[in-house]
């Protein structure tokens, strides 16, 4: 209990987090235990292929973490996935990845050149760039007839496994290391801390927030192309609206990680057990064949709970 | 429209559902008609498909001169915007609206002010609870038995009588998705087998059905069969990557599902396609044009399910293997004259538009 | 007087840029509109933007406070289907039904105000979590799509007031002499003013609204000076449940049925917030009305009208309208960022 | 010290922060019809005090009574229903309200149950113009109001609650001059009308001119209360501070002008700024002074990239100077710092710790190309935190926990880590207690033996006089006198802040 109450209060949301992970898998053992007599659940084959899955939601949450650090949010992430995905099987060969990520990164850059400079609240303009992509992508498809069919590459990347390992959690693990990095040990990294806390300080203090708001949201350009790439590489294709069921999970996700959503605070580490919260509460309700109304009620459920009692120890300040 | 006596013109296209199926007849008038299509949700290959589909349809020589104004508008998962658009077709004076339902349930009023103007609107694909309308349609509760009759025949030659079938099912309150599933159990409790079936939720994308169909395989092994109602791309994708042996695979009509089960249907990939064709649209605006000339038509038109078994596929024909998975393969109708295929809709590059 | 609307001018500067965009649409949507400035044509778009008007509204007072509620779709959905399960009968029945499914929307919202408030969770993520609570209840209440609420009120409500006397058969059935001079005004149009004079109006006039708009302005102040916060808080939250128990309540109406449907739930919410942006209410807080947030809701409405009529050669292809309405929401909403032209001590720029 | 029992009494009152003791065991009693001043250093614990009075804090322990009787209050409110007013450090007006809502806020008149806006407005009036600002309109938003306007709209705002108790923390802070003296008749009046003042501020004259009673604490407590007159300053200075204090200013350096290092001419800006030339040698402390809003805070920010649409020449060193950003200004070439207006908004993330706070200006500073090198970071920030003898507990600590002087310490030492040329500094020292205010005096003048040019705006004319070699005096955009040496008196720059001898008269 000591050693709770010392914890502060950035990682004290990860270890509750961690601890809902592991009651999670609880539950969901005991059913599968009492239907059909197995434990599926703790079998290293199932977990990696969760984590498998995870590191698509993953990705998405890195860069979501980034803005949302901001104080921002980036609703523009369903059809940036979708359309680096789109984009990156059109031009095929070996400059896919590349295109992928370049359309992820441009989407970004213009997200950020709108919050930044036009300052056009985060939550409306990526929501309008949001649907500019998606009406590019339905033109695209209407008027192009691309070719959808993933490269090998991405087949490899997203589908294959090493030593039994899935190819993606790598990736996975590679963005969190390149996203942790930036975050800690980087000026960016403060700065984002700094202008997520109060941009007119940190604009005083010599930051350029400008460049700080547009790199974050082409870091979560990026991830959001990353993602679409190597998700396009799990289903060997691109279709339209892939990018969908990403958007909510992946700030919750966040969220759950413990990132305030105004800004300013939250570790890292925090998104990564958050995703893999998300991914199992999923999985498990889906195993469970919960109907959807149940499903969504317990979901909710779990954000409120959690959060709740992430707080119950927060003081009020005037 | 007035209840008439059938038969309706043009059988072979404009089968009535069943021998209840009322006809209707409208006062005959003059063309060239003033047409429109009123889609809801636009964002996915099959409405985009569609849309193309309605494009070209109504640039067809059979019918082009017969329509003086074309226009086609998507409003969204939004029931009043989709409302409104057809209201605002009906002030404007077109003479027939053709639409995709958000909903089953909610089109009393149109439906009254299209009465009073004399306007013919008509859904199809997701069409109404309701007999007041001209409506185009596959049959949903049948295509779900069909899945499953064949599934079960295919587990029968293979000599399985017992284990876990796996039923993918579709987006959850879709009506579409009630009636193919209703169909799918039915047969599957009115055989001898013993079956336990595991449903689980696709919501008819790819992904999501890729991404539960392997969470299904790695908490339950292996399945004898899969009944999937739309997603089949997931499906393959996700058998592949689990390593999990070919079985009886049930599905829509995407390229891609049908590319699988002409690859693999020696290994065990024993497939049914039938799917949900876009190119209904052009049935609904024919039965439209047909409806404002005073033909007697059916009030529940009746398309043929495009049928496809692995024994029946055929290269250039009812499949492109050198064409993208995610299109829809069957498109045409030549009973209706309907011969807008789906690769030459979705795999050309336009250069006039 | 006078006086007052000049300052009303400046401070509110993006409430009557929507208005007078709101008015510029409109006026050139009808002269295009074969039947423009018509009866028929007001209640259609009457009726397409009522529903979405309400939900507006039910966003705009968590804004002002400084939040945001991502569960005003599912409310709204929530409520409707309820309606669609209540709403039927005799007219006592009826009342009660209507009555209660307002009510459900009322209480959920005041759920969330307390989850709120004494949860200490930020409204944004408080309500991203209530609202797939209220998505499952509605799913609960109704599995499929359905309901049958009375056709004769759906037909009244839908229209003008004509219909609506006729329907019921009260003023000569509509042709009493001084019903004339209202019978063409439509009915939802009547509602909503009903609404907002008997509701918003009150609320905007007393302490617990103007502690609102003190919140999202600055809570801290707010606070020293003794306002009450929590209640407020709460009662932001309320009146959004009751706001989109409205839209949830007229939507069963319209449509004579409920459908739980997640995706429109959630294009409601989006829409919502993009209506309170162009209706020039500041998403940090403190600046705005509902009043905005209802000409916000019309315009979004309007330019998908224009999709509709026919403007000879600037048809747009209809695989292109999503990609038009995406770039005119964001011009739209960066018309705003010409203030930023007239800043000239770049520190003004983070107010 | 007024007789009889006093209104309210405060009897072993604790507050604890976790482990800060913000105060400790206070007993504290106030009288009707007394002007009563609070002293202490940054940090005693007296906005504390006045925040458990107001029934914004709760104690910890200990009672409150008022009149006798026990009283407890759960929020603001209820103290201001008992009669208790407060008027706040950190201003608690509403920025996008009107001025009319804000001063009849949470107790708005009403007609049928509803918020009448003609008699707010006619409240507004009146109260205005019991303070004589009847130039500030009822109907403007207080967002596009100055500081010094906003704070006469708070003591409006106070007054229409009808105090018996009205407490004013550094509510002068940020008030023009002739706004003080209005204050001070106000205060008067309010003595006369029976009415108990409690009043805080760290200028000894303002608080000799206008109490009768003082109060000094000291780390959390209470440590004597005494009538005016009773005790000499230094005896007060020692009581707060609790050491002798020596002289208060150090040594100004006896030594021709240096060569000008920062050099403005015909700067102009918007109608803040009408064409200002100024000239700041290296080792030279230059004051700005004059009546609050003559465009110096737009000076020291446009000399800082902050304004948009500037006109004139700066140079530094000889070399023209045009940044657009502060990033741009404290780069190379001008190498500029700035100690901004308000600590708690422009100059501190509030609730990051007290070493990212210290190390935000100068990440390259501290970095191996685009990483932080954690050594060098723990480096720097020991050495700052010791170069300004900051009190911390640890550095990774939320600086939002440090008291106001504490706070103003790291925003200094944030931009000593950046090596600057040139330091702008725009009131470094408001609500700041004496000690603290000693030591930035001494910063400053080391930081000039340094070969730093230092440009200072302060409001507080000793300053001015103690610290600075020369002195601006700014008159509506202009700098309208210069003095130098001796003739920096207070006389002198009253004379030039009112532009005596040209056109107009005081704003
Ligand atoms: N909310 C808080 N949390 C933690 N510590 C606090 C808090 N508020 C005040 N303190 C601490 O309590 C002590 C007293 O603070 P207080 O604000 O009363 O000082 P003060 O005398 O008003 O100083 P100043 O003259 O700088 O305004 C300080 O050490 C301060 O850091
Ligand atoms: N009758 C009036 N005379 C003068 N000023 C007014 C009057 N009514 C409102 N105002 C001021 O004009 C601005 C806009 O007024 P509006 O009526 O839209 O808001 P309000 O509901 O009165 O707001 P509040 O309650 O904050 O005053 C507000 O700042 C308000 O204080
Ligand atoms: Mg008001
Ligand atoms: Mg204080």
């Amino acid at each position: 209990m000591n050693f709770y109450k010392s914890l502060d209060s950035d990682t004290k949301p990860i270890i509750i987090a961690l601890g809902f992970v592991i009651m999670i898998l609880i539950v969901g053992t005991i059913y599968t235990l009492s239907t059909q007599g197995t434990a599926p659940l703790l079998r290293p084959s199932y977990v990696l292929q969760q984590l498998q899955v995870g590191s698509f939601l993953g990705i998405v949450a890195a860069g979501m973490m980034m803005v949302i650090l901001l104080g921002h949010i980036d609703l523009s992430v369903p059809w940036t996935l979708t359309a680096a995905a789109m984009m990156a099987t059109t031009v095929g060969g070996p400059m896919a990845i590349p295109t992928g990520i370049a359309v992820g990164l441009a989407v970004g850059l213009f997200n950020g050149l709108g919050v930044a400079y036009l300052r056009v609240p985060s939550m409306i303009f990526t929501l309008g760039v949001d649907q500019v992509m998606r009406g590019l992508m339905v033109a695209h498809t209407g008027g192009y007839a691309p070719d959808t069919d993933a490269t090998p590459l991405m087949r490899f990347l997203a589908a294959e496994k090493i030593a039994g390992v899935p190819v993606a959690i790598f990736v996975w693990i590679a963005v969190s290391l390149v996203i942790a990095l930036i975050l800690q040990r980087t000026g960016f990294g403060r700065s984002v801390y700094a202008t997520g806390n109060r941009e007119a300080a940190a604009y005083l203090s010599g930051i350029r927030t400008k460049r700080v708001i547009i790199g974050s949201f082409m870091l979560s350009g990026a991830c959001a192309g990353i993602a679409g790439v190597l998700l396009a590489g799990y289903s060997s294709q691109a279709y339209q609206g892939m990018g969908n069921p990403y958007l909510l999970p992946a700030i919750a996700a966040v969220v759950l990680g413990g990132t305030r959503i105004l800004g300013g605070r939250g570790r890292y580490l925090g998104t990564v057990v958050g995703v893999i919260l998300i991914v199992l509460l999923n999985s498990v309700l889906s195993i469970m064949q919960m109907p959807e109304a149940g499903r969504q009620i317990i979901y909710g459920s779990v954000i409120i709970g959690m959060l709740l009692v992430y707080g119950r120890n927060q003081a009020v300040t005037s | 429209p007035e209840i008439v006596d059938g038969p309706g013109v043009d059988p072979t296209c404009f089968a009535p559902w069943s021998e209840d199926t009322k006809f209707f007849q409208w006062e005959g008038r003059e063309g060239p008609f003033k047409i429109a299509v009123v889609n809801g949700f636009v964002g996915n290959t099959w409405r985009i498909q569609m849309v193309k589909t309605a494009k070209a349809f109504a640039e067809d020589p059979a019918i082009a001169d017969k329509i003086s104004e074309f226009r086609v508008v998507s409003t969204g998962t939004d029931a009043p915007a989709q409302l409104g658009a057809i209201e605002d077709f009906i002030n404007q004076g077109f003479d027939a609206i053709v639409t995709i339902a958000v909903s089953p349930e909610g089109f009393d009023r149109v439906i009254r002010l299209a009465d009073r103007n004399d306007v013919v609107l008509v859904p199809f694909d997701n069409v109404l609870d309701t007999d007041a309308v001209m409506q185009v349609n596959e049959d949903q509760l049948t295509m779900g038995r069909m899945w499953a009759e064949f599934t079960l025949n295919e587990l029968a030659a293979k000599g399985v009588t017992s284990g876990k079938i796996l039923e993918v099912r579709g987006l959850p309150g879709n009506s579409v998705d009630r009636d193919r599933s209703i169909g799918i159990n039915e047969v599957l409790e009115a055989s001898d087998g013993d079956w336990e079936i595991v449903s689980v939720v696709g919501n008819w994308d790819d992904g999501t059905t890729q991404k539960v169909v392997a969470d299904a395989i790695a908490v339950h092994g292996e399945f004898v069969a899969i009944v999937g109602q739309g997603g089949s791309n997931g499906v393959i994708q996700a058998l592949m990557d689990a390593g999990h042996p070919w079985v009886p695979v049930a599905g829509e009509s995407e390229n891609g599902f049908r590319k699988a089960i002409a690859e693999y249907s020696d290994e065990g990939l024993k497939g049914i396609s039938i799917g949900q064709s876009p190119g209904l649209v052009a049935i609904a605006m024919k039965a439209a044009i047909s409806a404002l000339e005073g033909n007697v038509m059916p009030q529940l038109i009746s398309v043929p399910l495009p049928v496809a078994t692995y024994e029946e596929l055929e290269d250039g024909l009812n499949y492109w293997s050198d064409l993208p998975d995610n299109f829809f393969t069957v498109n045409e109708f030549p009973p209706c004259g309907v011969n807008i295929s789906g690769p030459a809709i979705m795999s050309q590059s336009e250069t006039d538009n | 007087m006078i006086e007052r609307f000049k300052y009303s001018l400046r401070q509110n500067r993006g409430f009557y840029g929507a208005l007078l965009g709101l008015i510029v649409l409109y006026l050139l949507y009808n002269s295009l509109h074969p039947r423009g400035f018509s009866t028929a044509v007001l209640i259609q778009n009457a009726n397409e933007a009522v529903v979405l008007a309400f939900v507006a509204v039910a966003q705009t007072i968590p804004v002002l406070i400084g939040g945001l509620d991502l569960s005003v779709g599912a409310v709204m959905t929530l409520a409707s289907c309820i309606a669609s399960v209540l709403v039927t009968g005799s007219p006592a029945e009826m009342t009660l039904g209507i009555i209660l499914s307002v009510l459900a929307g009322t209480m959920f919202g005041l759920l969330n105000g307390l989850v709120v408030v004494y949860g200490r969770i930020q409204p944004i993520i408080a309500t991203l979590a209530t609202g797939a609570i209220a998505i499952g209840l509605a799913l609960f209440v109704r599995p499929q799509p359905g309901g049958d609420i009375d056709g004769d009120l759906n037909w009244a409500i839908t229209n003008a007031v004509f219909d609506f006397a006729e329907t019921y058969g009260f003023a000569d059935d509509g042709n009493a002499a001084w019903l004339q001079p209202i019978a063409w005004i439509p009915v939802p149009l009547i509602i909503l003013t009903a609404v907002m004079l008997l509701v918003w109006v009150p609320y905007r006039r007393s302490v617990t609204g103007r502690t609102a708009y003190a919140i999202g302005s600055a809570e801290g102040a707010a606070y020293m000076s003794g306002l009450p916060i929590a209640r407020a808080k709460i009662m932001a939250f309320t009146l959004a449940g009751f706001f989109a128990g409205c839209a949830g309540l007229y939507l069963a109406i319209q449509t004579s049925s409920g459908n739980a449907d997640v995706v429109q739930a959630g294009e409601y919410t989006l829409k919502s917030i993009a209506a309170v942006v162009i209706g020039g209410t500041s998403l940090l807080g403190g600046v705005g009305t509902a009043v905005g947030s209802i000409f916000g809701a019309f315009i979004i409405r309007i330019i998908e009208f224009f999709f509709r009529i026919n403007i000879g050669s600037f048809s747009i292809d209809p695989l292109l309208q999503t990609l038009f309405q995406g770039v005119v929401l964001l011009v739209a909403v960066s018309l705003g960022s010409l203030r930023l032209t007239r800043i000239k001590n770049r520190l003004d720029v983070f107010r | 010290m007024a007789n009889g029992s006093p209104i309210v009494a405060l009897k072993g009152v604790s507050k604890h922060f976790g482990a800060t003791k913000a105060l400790e065991n206070v007993d504290f009693a106030c009288h009707s019809g007394s002007t009563h001043a609070i002293l202490g250093e940054n940090g005693a614990g007296k906005s504390t005090l006045i925040k458990i009075m107001s029934g914004v804090l709760d104690p910890t322990s200990g009672t409150m009574e008022m009149e006798g009787k026990p009283v407890s209050f759960s929020k603001p409110s209820d103290a201001v229903d008992k009669g208790i007013v407060c008027i706040f450090q950190e201003l608690s007006l509403v920025p996008d309200l009107s001025v009319a809502a804000n001063i009849s806020l949470a107790n708005p008149p009403k007609r049928f149950g509803l918020i009448d806006h003609k008699a707010q407005n006619r409240i507004a009036e009146e109260l205005l113009a019991r303070i004589n600002c009847a130039d500030v309109n009822p109907n403007s938003l207080i967002r596009d109001l100055s500081l010094s306007r906003r704070q006469m709209v708070e003591i409006a705002k106070a007054l229409g609650k009808n105090p018996k108790v009205l407490i004013l923390d550094e509510a002068t802070s940020a008030l023009t001059s002739k706004d003080v003296e209005t204050v001070y008749a106000l205060l008067g009046q309010l003595k006369a009308d029976g009415i108990a003042s409690l009043f805080i501020s760290h200028r000894m004259h303002e608080v000799e001119a206008l109490c009768d009673t003082l109060s000094v604490f000291r780390n959390g407590t209470h440590v004597e209360t005494f009538a005016k007159g009773t005790k000499s300053d230094a005896d007060i200075v020692r009581l707060m501070i609790g050491r002798e204090v020596g002289s208060h200013y150090p040594a100004k350096p006896n030594r021709p002008r240096p060569a000008p290092f920062l050099k403005i001419e015909q700067l102009a800006w918007e109608r803040a700024l009408k064409g200002v030339n100024l000239e700041v040698g290296k080792g030279e402390i230059v004051g700005l002074g004059g009546l609050d809003g003559q465009g110096q805070k737009e000076l020291l920010l446009s000399l800082f990239g902050v304004m948009r649409g500037l006109q004139g020449t700066v140079t530094v060193d000889g070399t023209r100077i045009a940044p657009n950003s502060p990033a741009k200004a404290k780069a190379d070439g001008a190498n500029i710092a700035l100690v901004p207006e308000d600590r708690k908004t422009e100059g501190l993330m509030l609730p990051m710790s007290i070493a990212d706070n210290l190390i935000a200006a100068s990440f390259n500073k501290v970095s191996n190309g685009p990483f932080i090198d954690g050594k060098k970071e723990d480096a720097a920030v020991r050495s700052a935190v010791e170069k300004l003898q900051i009190k911390v507990g640890d550095v990774e600590n939320a600086v939002s926990t440090l008291s106001g002087g504490n706070q103003q310490k790291v925003v200094i030492a944030k931009w000593l880590m950046t090596d600057p040329d040139i330091i702008l500094l725009n009131d470094p020292t408001r609500g700041i207690d004496v000690g603290t205010k000693q030591e930035i005096y001494k910063l400053m003048r080391e930081l000039a033996e340094e070969g730093k040019a230092i440009l200072f705006y302060t409001t507080d004319y000793a300053e001015l006089i103690g610290c600075c070699d020369r002195v601006s005096v700014m008159y509506d955009g202009r700098i309208v006198s210069e003095l130098e040496g001796d003739a920096i008196t207070e006389e002198a720059i009253v004379a030039a802040s009112l532009n005596i001898g040209t056109d107009g008269e005081a704003a």
